[in-house]
């Protein structure tokens, strides 16, 4: 019981400031296993900065990352990968030049076990970790009808397969967290809802949290549990969909009437 | 280590021999019709214009030499080819001489290149004759290799002896620590230095041969008092940089160098202070305004035909190809294995634009060098002999 | 004002537009919907001359801009706010409108358009001496729209306008379109936000993997069982 | 003291001429992301126009310096087309690696299409004094007149340059299709002339640069370009390479680096503590002395 | 399947590679006493290995790691110093004294070895700076770290200009140390060959394991890569040694083919190809990211610029055109700006020559060629 109660994700007083500009200040949350949270917030507001803080890719000035009970702070990227954290980026970031079925082979190399004189040598355990490998990408390819593209360059795959892929291979780092920074950005709302049933699926079929970063507000209030809405780099409100929908705060900020 | 060698000699020379045989018939059968002379030298690439010194110096006496009858009767024919300055590449146009049939080779130009292809030479039982590399080294191992000018030891040490005369005690040396000419003239220098008693006060040097300014070299010098620097370069490091450099620094003494400062006149700065020069003297093989007939036959055809001044590489060049005349004519053939035979012989003499001398037993000539000076009015500068240094006592 | 005649546009060997024809009257808003990757950016740049169509014709006033060289298309009154906004991040605000006017060699003229843009966008005046790179998301779009209104353009390409912004830009932005279009300017516009484009827009055109599959008056369209289906989210 | 003093001096001296060069450089850089091998040639090119024109400037009795300005207008000229012939097509098509190896390409092309032209030849070739001799007499060590030009001359030329690109519309032009073509264009830009300009005020500035280094060393030969190019080019880098007013610094810290570990470190060790330290500056600005490091926007 | 069709390659390389030995021993017996082989023949091969070694290994960090990097051949006058060095060391404590025999052979590989370890090492030092720095600085860092290593054999005193120890590197390097001389050179081709072949084959296992994968994406995108789980820093400085591992084994067959070291050889550039600047033009102008590329890019590089020097052939063009062979860096930068024009991305792209796919390659291939000229025609649309 008490398993459940432990939070997967914990900010404490987490805050980053750039030059004299402090993009983020006080963010505290806490994500429990198979939650949706949503992260929303003005432009600029400071979401991907928190992203950013959560995967090591900015060092927070202040406060600390819990990854399961364990502080990640001062950690490289790739050891808040190992640790369980896996993203996605609000400008496509694919390995362009490599196949739709390496992309997500890169992001397994972690978990390779198999060391420099297996691969000079192709000894057995090289060949079979890489069949399994190759098994293991499609099948998650599969959960997004990208197996049949498995040969395509990333960056010949339209717009919409990209965000896709990104998706998949953040997935291939078998994470519990998740972190999705605008998925929908781009895409029209029939498209979005595909997304959505997408987002959903994992959620099933994998048992992870998710954290969501979203300006549309058509997803954002259908599929989190939880929303947490900063500006200013600063918490102003958290609560369920509905509550945030009718916060003045929030709507002054960020909704709208 | 001196049994190693000579026992890996032993064991290679004879299968040399062996698989050289043919290639050396090959190499005889054109040459009933002629006589081919092959040429190694840097013709593109940092030091092509000691490429072209050797290829005109060579075209001159060849094309005398063709036109007084050839040799023993036979045209000689030159095939030119370009190391580029680089030993490997140097190592290419020897192979694809001897490929060719060569078996007499003069070049290359540099220590370096040639160090690259004197072992080969052995080997292929070719003649190798260079003009010009000065490394003490490269005719010391090899019995097939031999040259037209004296060794570094030689050059550095008469600078030396000639400090020693002059009455300097307290010397500076500046030298280019990436260049093996340099290197070598100061380490020739520096153990002559000692012999002498002199004592090595100050050495400077300089990271490559594109360093324009040896300002703080020199303030080096001056701050240690000395009044003799020895600075081993070449003449278009000496005319626009390093004399006029030097004294700016403060610096009044004597600069001395070696053969590199032949030239020097064409490459100072019209309209600067050419007093500068003054006082600066340096070793070569020849000196083109002697009045020794020989010398101001072949300036004047040199000039003729090629519209400027030969420098002591063109003259070693010139030398070298009538040093195989008079081998070969010694040998009665073109064989390379006869040719070397001749020019082994210690005894022989041969007499040219460089001075009269014969070889020792490694293969370098015994021969005088000439101390030169610059001399300047303040508008040119000319040079005068100082000296003809026969022999270092 | 603009017609677009039967064009057809290959990337290396994707053909990617298969012929398409446009056409926008003065003073219109049209609105141009369709799928990720269907084209619709394709149809932009090469409107505006980043592209070239390998056949047909695109005409501006009737003019054909087939052979004009991309950057004087613009002295054609023709203005284009790119998808991904393109600032000139390491410029400031002030700058990049300046550098919208680069045709205009008149200073009087330059200052006059520079208030016009500061009475449609006064965040913008605000942030003047700000460097481009460093707004948000939403100023970005802002200073986009902006710097295209420098040269008072007769007619007006956007591309997805309301991207990356939170609602209450999205909000500001089409109220800004619309402003734009009542004070007279032509307007092309490309959105994935089918629902507010089609509310601003006369007519529409429904873009499907290069070709025109429906087109129509906006209303019309956007009660069609089969776009609402598509890209309303219906 | 007097060494101190001797060595600041000739680091000024060489670091004046690095700075006059790496403008050069990093205007080119600064617009399309090249690095300009050949710019280094283009000294070359400058140093060969000024030998073969000052002999006609002494013959129409114009002081010698006059001929940088036919200098200017050949180095221009050969920018202009290196840049039409080579580097524009191989841009269109290629990646940036690819147009780093025109650029080595054409620097080869210069060099050896100079020592091909038998006017040139592999002989160096020796410019007349161009200034008068003489300076400042400082507790017994001489600042040079030229030196002093030469630092005045690149001063103003890194002013001229920066007020040129910050306040001229051509200027303006230069920094948007630095930072984005597609949008330059429609801005009504013409990204092709603009960059054809900024070659040709680059490769101009090379033949001042050539007109002041062989007023110093008055030396030209057709290799003197890549060993000056590439210290002037490191020289960039350490200021922050595309920022002018940091090449002109970088040029200055490179030859005093230079000029005092001659003196007070090893002489022949120079090149390898010039680059010992710009490896350590780099490690520790990674955008150079004066580059921001902005850091990649995630 | 996998397997099966991998095994299947395997095969058919092994087979091909057999075939083609023997026919190279088949030449080599017809043609070896006769000169050409000796002399021509066995140095160029000697040549063309260290040169694709060479080229290859550069391809790892900047085709495959994406950094540029314009000291490779410092790591390469590191192995060969210290190949150099380490065989006058174990002539001089009597381990060989003659150049044949197992003892010799073994201070031979054991030369080769040691050269790459010492490169490697090395570049370990320079791999640190590219995690801090990225394109054009980290070439700079990297020139510079190739003028240092230049700078300091110059001055070290038992390896300086003058050579190794005792007089000259020439005189000794041949005669006590690793230089072959042409009887030699033809003896120990199959040195030049294994090695090559051994160190090709290593460089294609990595790439072709996660290694490979690791360093592409690093390539493609850093941030998304380390995002993904890669350790950036790790994969950079190992395949930074890896390549400098390579380029150091090449160092040691240079001075087995060489009787003289002078380190102008290895220099940022000099009048030859055998230089930095050239290495990262025969990677580029192979196709980075193809190791066949690089290797046949080396061969080319190698065969042109020996045939504008030697090649008989030359004497029979007319005469303006050998004077201007004559300039044989001037034909080289003519040819490379051609190449490069006609094909930017190199003469292979990343494209990989695989025997076992070769057929259904060449019809991609035709395919490609169709598209690109659509592509071109498209290019000339645009201007
Ligand atoms: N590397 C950086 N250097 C300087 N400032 C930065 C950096 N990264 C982010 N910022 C600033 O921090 C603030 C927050 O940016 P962030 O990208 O997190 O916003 P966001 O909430 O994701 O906005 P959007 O919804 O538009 O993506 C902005 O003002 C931004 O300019
Ligand atoms: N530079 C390019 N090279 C090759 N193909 C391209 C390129 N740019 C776009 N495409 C292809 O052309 C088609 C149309 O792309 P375009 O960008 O015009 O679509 P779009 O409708 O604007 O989509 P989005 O909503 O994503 O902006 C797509 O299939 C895309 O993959
Ligand atoms: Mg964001
Ligand atoms: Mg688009």
């Amino acid at each position: 019981m008490s398993e459940e109660r432990k939070p997967i994700l914990e900010t404490r007083k987490l805050g980053i400031t750039f030059g004299g500009l402090v993009a983020v200040s006080d963010f505290n949350i806490k994500i429990f296993k198979g939650e949706l949270v949503g992260l929303i917030g003005p432009n600029g507001a400071g979401k991907t900065t928190v992203f950013n803080m959560l995967t090591g890719v900015y060092k927070p000035t202040e406060g600390s990352v819990l990854l399961d009970g364990h502080v990640l702070n001062g950690k490289k990227t790739h050891q808040f990968v190992a640790a369980g954290v896996a993203r996605t980026f609000q400008n496509i970031r694919l390995f362009k030049q490599m196949t739709v079925l390496e992309n997500v082979l890169a992001a397994f190399t972690k978990d390779i076990k198999y060391n420099m004189i297996d691969s000079l040598f192709r000894t057995p355990r090289f060949w079979k970790t890489e069949k399994e490998l190759a098994a293991k990408a499609l099948d998650l390819l599969s959960i997004f009808h990208l197996e049949d593209k498995a040969d395509y360059i990333a960056a010949n795959l339209p717009y919409g397969q990209q965000r896709k892929l990104e998706i998949a291979r953040a997935l291939a780092t078998d994470m519990k967290l998740l972190l999705l920074d605008e998925p929908a950005a781009g895409m029209n709302p029939t498209e979005t809802a595909e997304l959505l049933d997408c987002i959903n699926a994992i959620r099933n079929r994998f048992g992870i949290a998710i954290l969501l970063i979203e300006h549309d507000m058509s997803l954002v209030m259908n599929i989190c549990e939880r929303i947490q809405v900063i500006d200013y780099g600063v918490t102003i409100a958290e609560g369920l969909p509905e509550e945030i929908a009718k916060n003045p705060k929030v709507i002054a900020a960020y909704l709208g009437q | 280590a001196a049994p190693a060698p000579a026992a890996t000699e032993a064991t290679e020379a004879p299968a040399a021999e062996a698989t050289e045989a043919p290639a050396a018939e090959e190499a005889a059968a054109p040459a009933g019709d002629g006589i081919t002379l092959g040429v190694i030298s840097p013709n593109t690439g940092a030091l092509a214009v000691y490429g072209a010194a050797v290829t005109t110096a060579v075209d001159l006496a060849v094309s005398e030499i063709n036109a007084a009858g050839g040799i023993l009767g036979q045209q000689v024919s030159v095939i030119n080819t370009d190391d580029q300055f680089d030993p490997a590449e140097t190592l290419n146009a020897f192979n694809s001489l001897v490929s060719q049939g060569v078996g007499l080779i003069l070049g290359s130009v540099t220590s370096g290149c040639t160090s690259a292809i004197t072992g080969a030479a052995n080997e292929e039982g070719v003649v190798l004759l260079t003009p010009s590399a000065t490394a003490d080294s490269i005719t010391t191992e090899d019995d097939y290799v031999f040259r037209a000018c004296y060794a570094d030891g030689f050059q550095g040490a008469i600078a030396a002896y000639y400090a020693k005369s002059a009455g300097y005690t307290d010397v500076g040396v500046v030298y280019c620590a990436a260049d093996t000419y340099s290197k070598g003239l100061y380490d020739s220098f520096a153990a002559a230095a000692a012999t002498y008693g002199l004592n090595i006060k100050a050495v400077e040097s300089t990271a490559s041969l594109d360093v324009q300014d040896y300002t703080n070299q020199f303030a080096s010098m001056v701050s240690s008092g000395v009044q003799f620097v020895y600075a081993p370069y070449y003449y278009d490091v000496i005319g626009p940089y390093i004399v006029t450099q030097a004294r700016a620094a403060g610096y009044t003494g004597i600069i001395m160098g070696a053969d590199g400062y032949d030239g020097t006149p064409d490459y100072v700065v019209e309209g600067a202070d050419l007093t500068a020069f003054n006082n600066v003297y340096w070793t070569n093989h020849y000196d083109p305004s002697d009045t020794d007939p020989a010398v101001q036959k072949f300036v004047a055809a040199y000039k003729a035909m090629f519209n400027s001044t030969p420098n002591a590489i063109s003259a070693l060049a010139y030398d070298a190809v009538y040093m195989y005349k008079a081998a070969i004519e010694k040998a009665g053939s073109a064989d390379p294995a006869a040719v070397r035979d001749a020019l082994a012989d210690t005894s022989a003499v041969y007499s040219g634009v460089t001075g009269t001398f014969s070889l020792d037993a490694t293969g370098t000539p015994t021969k005088g060098a000439a101390i030169l000076s610059f001399a300047s009015d303040g508008t040119t500068v000319t040079t005068k002999l100082v000296d003809v240094i026969k022999e270092l006592k | 004002m603009l017609e677009i005649k039967d064009i057809h546009v290959y990337y290396g060997a994707i053909h990617a537009i298969k012929g398409i024809t446009i056409t926008v009257n003065d003073g219109e808003l049209v609105s141009l919907v369709g799928a990720n990757g269907a084209g619709k950016t394709t149809i932009l740049h090469t409107i505006s001359g980043l592209l070239r169509a390998t056949s047909g014709d695109i005409l501006l006033d009737g003019k054909s801009l087939q052979k004009v060289p991309a950057n004087s298309i613009i002295n054609m009154g023709l203005a284009h706010v790119p998808e991904g906004r393109h600032i000139f991040s390491r410029m400031t605000v002030e700058e990049n409108l300046r550098m919208g006017a680069y045709i205009i060699n008149d200073t009087k003229r330059i200052s006059d358009n520079m208030e016009k843009v500061f009475h449609h966008f006064p965040r913008l005046k605000e942030r003047c001496r700000q460097l481009g790179g460093t707004l948000s998301g939403g100023e970005q779009q802002m200073l986009a729209t902006g710097r295209a209104l420098m040269t008072d353009p007769k007619i007006l390409l956007m591309d997805e306008p309301s991207m990356g912004l939170s609602p209450i830009l999205v909000n500001e932005i089409f109220t800004i379109i619309e402003q734009l279009h009542n004070s007279g300017i032509t307007i092309l516009l490309v959105e994935q936000n089918a629902k507010k484009a089609l509310a601003v827009a006369d007519r529409a055109y429904v873009l499907e993997t290069g070709k025109i599959s429906m087109s129509g008056s906006a209303k019309e369209l956007a009660e069609d069982d089969r776009v609402r289906k598509a890209y309303l989210g219906a | 003291m007097s060494t101190f003093l001797q060595t600041l001096f000739v680091g000024l001296r060489l670091g004046s001429i690095y700075a006059l060069v790496a403008l050069g450089y990093t205007m080119v850089y600064g617009i399309i992301r090249l690095i300009n091998f050949a710019h280094g040639d283009f000294i070359m090119v400058g140093g060969y126009t000024m030998i073969f024109t000052i002999p006609v400037m002494v013959s129409l009795g114009l002081p010698v310096w006059v001929s940088v300005f036919l200098a200017i207008l050949v180095c221009a000229l050969v920018g202009m087309s290196t840049e039409l012939i080579a580097y524009r097509p191989v841009r269109k098509k290629g990646t940036s690696m690819t147009a780093l190896i025109t650029a080595i390409a054409v620097s080869l092309l210069l060099e050896n299409l100079a020592q091909a032209i038998p006017q040139i030849g592999p002989n160096p070739k020796v410019a007349s004094q161009i200034f008068t001799a003489g300076g400042i007499r400082i507790a017994d060590v001489t600042l040079d007149w030229t030196t002093m030009l030469t630092i005045f001359i690149s001063i103003v030329v890194m002013v001229a340059l920066y007020q040129f690109t910050q306040k001229t519309k051509i200027g303006r032009a230069m920094r948007c299709v630095s930072e984005d073509k597609p949008a330059s264009i429609l801005m009504g830009i013409n990204v092709n002339r603009t960059i054809v300009t900024t070659f040709a005020i680059g490769s101009g500035l090379a033949a001042i640069a050539a007109l002041m280094y062989i007023a110093q060393y008055p030396k030209v030969y057709t290799t003197m370009g890549s060993m000056l190019g590439l210290k002037a080019f490191v020289s960039a880098v350490l200021g922050g390479i595309g920022i002018i007013p940091g090449a002109m610094l970088g040029g200055f810290v490179i030859g005093l680096v230079e000029s005092f570990t001659t003196s007070y470190v090893s002489s022949s060790m120079a090149d390898a503590f010039v680059f010992l330290i710009l490896i350590v500056v780099l490690i520790i600005k990674p955008a150079g002395i004066l580059g921001k490091n902005m850091g990649e926007k995630v | 399947m996998i397997k099966s069709r991998t095994t299947q390659g395997y095969l058919l390389n092994t087979l091909v590679i057999a075939i083609l030995l023997i026919g190279f021993s088949f030449i080599k017996e017809s043609f070896g006493k006769a000169g050409d082989f000796k002399l021509i023949i066995a140095p160029s091969i000697w040549q063309c290995c260290y040169l694709i070694i060479l080229a290859a290994s550069l391809n790892l960090t900047l085709g495959f790691l994406g950094q540029l990097s314009l000291g490779h051949c410092g790591f390469m006058a590191i192995g060969a110093y210290s190949a150099a060095l380490i065989s006058l060391a174990a002539e001089r404590g009597g381990v060989f004294t003659e150049k044949s025999g197992a003892a010799f052979i073994l201070v031979l590989v054991g030369c080769i070895l040691a050269a790459g370890v010492l490169a490697a090492l090395v570049g370990l030092l320079v791999g640190i700076p590219a995690l801090r720095l990225k394109g054009d600085y980290l070439a700079i860092i990297t020139l510079g770290f190739g003028m240092i290593i230049v700078n300091i054999i110059n001055n070290l005193p038992f390896a300086g200009q003058e050579g190794l120890a005792i007089g000259s590197a020439s005189a000794s390097l041949y005669k006590n140390g690793l230089g072959f001389g042409t009887a030699l050179k033809v003896t120990y081709v199959w040195v030049a060959i294994a090695v090559t072949l051994i160190c090709v084959a290593m460089m294609f296992m990595f790439v072709r394991s996660k290694y490979g994968r690791a360093i592409r994406a690093i390539r493609d995108d850093e941030i998304a890569s380390s995002a993904s789980g890669i350790n950036t820093s790790f994969y950079k400085v190992f395949t930074f040694a890896y390549s400098a591992f390579f380029a150091g084994v090449a160092g040691a067959l240079y001075a087995c083919a060489n009787a003289t070291l002078s380190t102008a050889s290895f220099a940022f550039s000099n009048g030859g190809i055998l230089n930095s600047t050239f290495v990262v033009v025969m990677v580029v102008l192979g196709g980075m990211g193809s190791l066949t590329g690089s290797i046949v890019a080396a061969i080319i590089m190698f065969f042109v610029n020996y045939q504008i020097k030697n090649g008989l052939w030359v004497k029979l063009l007319p005469m303006w055109m050998q004077n201007i062979f004559a300039f044989p860096m001037l034909v080289y930068a003519v040819v490379l700006v051609i190449v490069i024009m006609f094909r930017p991305k190199g003469i292979f792209g990343t494209y990989e020559l695989s025997l076992r796919n070769f057929f259904s390659d060449m019809k991609k291939q035709r395919q490609n060629r169709l598209a690109q000229k659509q592509e071109s025609k498209e290019a000339l649309n645009h201007e």
